[in-house]
C-alpha cells in the first residue's frame, strides 16, 4: 500500500544532505512550508542553496533559515521585501551569494528541470545585465538568451489538501510555485493543511498528481492564524 | 503667463486609465499603477492579472472580509471578482511573456527615446538586487505604458537619449504618462501628445535628455481635481 | 462587457483564412472539437496546414476535413489509427505532407509557442530519425536535439464548461492537448458542452483562464452519443 | 531430452509481472504489455498512467459502466481508480520525460546489444509513419523493460548487434522478456537470467544475434500455465 504520509516531525529531515540544494515554494509569505523549513532549522543539516523567489519577511520562513546560518546562496527574483534585514545584513557582509533571475525565468527553469529538458530560448533578459554569460542565439529573426534546468536535490512545498498517494490541491494564491517545484526534485516534501481520504479530492481538481509527492506532512502549528493577523492588520493601517 | 501646474501620482493614473477599453487583461505594476483601477471607466469590463497567479482581481477587501490567502504582486490583500482564477507561476508567467495581456502599466526610473526601460535597479551595489517580474511583464506585452514623474526630486531628466540605470528591457516601453506630458515612443522618436496647460514645447523639451517630437495634434493635458 | 459567446455557426469562421495552421484538439476521438471542424468543411476556407495529434478515425473529425480536400499538411505524432483510410490514401498517392513529431515534443513544441519561447533542448529522438536535420547541443554531459515552438494562426479546441469570459474546464481524458492548444495561436475558438454562468466555475478549478480564448461555440449536434455508441459497441465486441 | 515449450503472450506477460513491486507507477505501452496488469499480486498497489492525461487508471469497464471519456493511449475504454487524477498532455509528458515513472513496459520489434530500442517503424514507406509517445516513453524512464517474441514469425532474431529499424532510442532497453528467455543489458553486453526449460544455452544464442552471457545464478523461466 502507498501511504507518503509522515506523522512525526523528526522523518521531515530524513535523507536531506548539507550542501543540498532546496527549492522552497511560496510567492511572499503565502504558500511557503514553514513547519518543513522549522524541521531544518531543528537539523544538523546546513550550506544550503535555497531557490525560492523571496527570502522571506522579518525572522519567518526563509529568513529564520537565513539567520539560522543554514545557507550559503539564495537562487531567486526578489530577496528583497518590506521587512528583509536578514538577507540584507547577510549580503552587506557578503556572507551570502545571490543568484538573481528573472521570476518567468526561475519558474520557467525549475520546470524544464521537472520535465525533463536540457535548457530552453526565452527573450526575457536580453540586452540587461542579467543576460551576461549567457548564450544568445537568433531564431526566426528575435533575439534569445539560453537558460538552463534548475533542479533541487530537495523540494519542500506547501499544498491545501493531500491524500496518502500525495495528490494535492492548493488554497488560493498560495499555488504559485509549488505545483512547479513538486515536480523538480529528487526528494519533494508537501506540508498540508489536511489530509484526506484518498478518493477524497476530486481527479479533475487535483493539482499536482501524487507521482511527484515523496512525502506528505499535516501542519501541526499555527502558522496561518499568526500571518493572517499580520497581514489584516498591515491591510487596514494603510 | 502663469506657472503650469503638474499631475499629482492620482491624475497620472486617471490619465492612463482613460486609455483602457472594454475587455481588456491588464497587468498593473507595483506603485502608481496600482491606482489605475481606481479610475477606468465603471461601465466597462478589465480583468486584472497578478503575476502570482491570478486573474479577476479585484479591489482591497472590506473589513472583515481580508483573506491572507488572496494577495497580490505587491504581497497586499486583494479580493477576486466573479470569473476570476487560480494558476501557478508557470502558467502566469506564460500568460505574460506568451504576449496574452492587453497592456501593462508600470513605473519606471528612466525611459530612453527608444523605449528602453530601467525600472529595476538604480545600480546601488548596497542594496539587494530585486528583479522580480519586472523583465518578463515589459517583453511579453506589445502595449507597455509607463507612469513615472517627467523628472527625479532634485529635477534630473528620466526620458533620456540613453538610460544609465541597468535595464529592464530593450524598447518596451510604448507610451509614458508623466505628470507634465503623454508621450508615444514612435519609429520616428518621443512624440509629445499632451502637454500640461502653460508648459510650452521647450521647456518641456529642456527637462528632458531626449530629443521630443511635438504631435501636430497634440492636446492640453487635463485631469479631474484628485 | 465581456462575451466571448457566439451563436450562429457561420461566426465560426470568421476571420480564418486559407492557408492557415490550425491546432485542433483531442487524443484520438476523445476531446475532438467536431463541430468547429465541421464548420471548416462548409466554408470555403482551404489549403490549410492541420497540428493534431492523430488524423481522425474513418470518416470523422480530421479525416472529415481531409477528406473535404482541405488540408495540404499534417503535422502530429500518430496520424495512423484502426481505420485510417483518408489519411493513408492521400499519403500513398502524395497528396498532403507529414511532418511527425513525438508526441511529448508535439505539445512542448504547442506550449513553447504560447509562453513566448524561442525553442528548447529535448533528449527526445536523439539519435533516430527523427532527430535529422536538427541542431544538437550537449548540455552537461548528455545529448539533446533543439525543437522550435509550434504556433497556430488557429487553435479549434475543445472543452466541457466555459463561461462568457472564455474560462473552460474539461471532462476526464478529453482534456489532452486542448489547454495548451488553447495557449498558442492568435485565434482561439473553444467549442464546449455547456455554457454557464460567470462565476459558476470554482477558480481552483479552471484549467484555462479565459485570457487565452476568443470565441465560446456551445455544441448543438449530438456527436457525443454516436461515439458513445462506437466505442461501447467496439468494446463490448473485444 | 524433452522439445523446450516458448511461453506464450500471457506469461511472458506474467513473468513481467512479477518484477513489479508495490508502489510503483508504471506505464504499459500497446500491445502484450496490457496484459500485465492482469497479472500484477493483487496484495500490492500500483499506480498505472496513460499518456493521454490520467493516473490511476482502472481495469476496463464492466458493462453498463462504459464512458467514452474515460480512454487509455491505446484508445480502449477504461476507468480510473479512487486517487487518480486528470491532467493535460504537456504534464503528462513531464511525467515521461521528467523520470517520474518508476517502470515502462513496452513491445518492440528489436533490441540492440546496447539496449537500443526499435519498436515504432519497420521502415516501411507504405506505412502512415507513427511515433506517438514511444520515444519520450523510453528517454525519460530509467527503467524501461520489452516484452516480445525472442524470434520473428520467420525465425528471425530481434535481438541484434544493430538494431536494423529505425530507432526509438538508443540504450533505452534495461530487461527483456522473450517466449525463451528474461536478458538484462548491462554494461558487460546482455546477461541471460532466466531459459524455459529444456533450451540450452546455446542454442538460445543460435537464436540470437547478439552475443549473450549466461548469469552465473541463472534460473529456469517459469509461468504458470494461463
Amino acid at each position: 500500500m502507498i501511504n507518503k504520509c509522515i506523522y512525526k516531525t523528526r522523518d521531515i529531515k530524513k535523507g536531506i544532505k548539507s550542501g543540498s540544494t532546496i527549492l522552497v515554494g511560496g510567492f511572499g509569505e503565502c504558500g511557503v512550508p514553514l513547519e518543513l523549513i522549522d524541521a531544518l532549522i531543528e537539523s544538523d543539516i546546513t550550506d544550503l542553496a535555497i531557490a525560492s523567489n523571496n527570502a522571506g519577511v522579518a525572522d519567518r520562513g526563509v529568513a529564520k533559515l537565513l539567520k539560522a546560518g543554514k545557507v550559503k546562496k539564495i537562487i531567486g527574483s526578489y530577496p528583497r521585501s518590506i521587512d528583509s534585514y536578514v538577507v540584507e545584513e547577510l549580503y552587506k557582509k557578503n556572507l551570502i551569494k545571490l543568484e538573481i533571475v528573472p521570476q518567468g525565468t526561475f519558474v520557467e527553469r525549475i520546470r524544464a528541470a521537472g520535465a525533463g529538458l536540457g535548457g530552453f530560448y526565452t527573450p526575457v533578459g536580453v540586452g540587461t545585465m542579467l543576460a551576461e554569460g549567457k548564450e544568445a542565439k537568433i531564431i526566426d529573426g528575435k533575439e534569445y538568451i539560453l537558460e538552463k534546468p534548475l533542479k533541487g536535490d530537495v523540494a519542500l512545498i506547501k499544498a491545501y489538501k493531500a491524500d496518502r498517494w500525495g495528490n494535492l490541491i492548493y488554497k488560493k494564491t498560495a499555488r504559485n510555485f509549488n505545483p512547479i517545484m513538486a515536480t523538480a526534485a529528487d526528494l519533494v516534501i508537501a506540508e498540508v493543511d489536511e489530509i484526506v481520504e484518498l478518493g477524497e479530492l476530486n481527479p479533475e481538481e487535483i493539482v499536482t498528481p501524487g507521482v511527484f509527492i515523496d512525502r506528505v506532512y499535516q501542519c501541526k502549528k499555527n502558522y496561518d492564524d499568526l500571518l493572517h493577523n499580520i497581514y489584516v492588520s498591515r491591510h487596514r493601517n494603510n | 503667463m502663469s506657472e503650469y501646474k503638474p499631475l499629482n501620482k492620482k491624475q497620472i493614473a486617471w490619465r492612463a486609465a482613460q486609455d483602457i477599453t472594454d475587455g481588456s487583461i491588464i497587468n498593473l505594476g507595483i506603485g502608481m499603477p496600482t491606482l489605475i483601477s481606481n479610475y477606468v471607466n465603471p461601465d466597462i469590463e478589465v480583468i486584472y492579472h497578478t503575476e502570482n497567479g491570478m486573474l479577476g482581481m479585484g479591489p482591497a477587501p472590506s473589513k472583515g472580509c481580508e483573506d491572507f490567502y488572496l494577495q497580490n504582486a505587491s504581497k497586499e490583500l486583494v479580493t477576486i471578482v466573479k470569473g476570476g482564477s487560480f494558476f501557478d507561476s508557470a502558467l502566469s508567467f506564460s500568460i505574460m511573456r506568451g504576449g496574452h495581456l492587453d497592456m501593462v502599466f508600470l513605473g519606471s526610473f528612466q525611459v530612453s527615446e527608444e523605449g528602453d526601460i530601467a525600472n529595476w535597479s538604480t545600480g546601488d551595489n548596497m542594496l539587494v538586487p530585486s528583479v522580480g517580474g519586472a523583465m518578463d511583464l515589459v517583453v511579453g506585452c506589445n502595449d507597455v505604458r509607463i507612469l513615472m514623474n517627467h523628472c527625479t526630486k532634485d529635477n534630473k531628466p528620466r526620458i533620456l537619449k540613453r538610460c544609465s540605470y541597468p535595464l529592464t528591457a530593450k524598447r518596451g516601453a510604448r507610451r509614458i504618462y508623466t505628470d507634465l506630458a503623454v508621450i508615444d515612443v514612435t519609429s520616428n522618436g518621443l512624440l509629445v501628445r499632451e502637454i500640461v496647460e502653460c508648459l510650452d514645447f521647450e521647456k518641456l523639451q529642456n527637462l528632458t535628455e531626449a530629443n521630443l517630437i511635438l504631435d501636430k495634434n497634440w492636446k492640453i493635458l487635463k485631469a479631474p481635481n484628485i
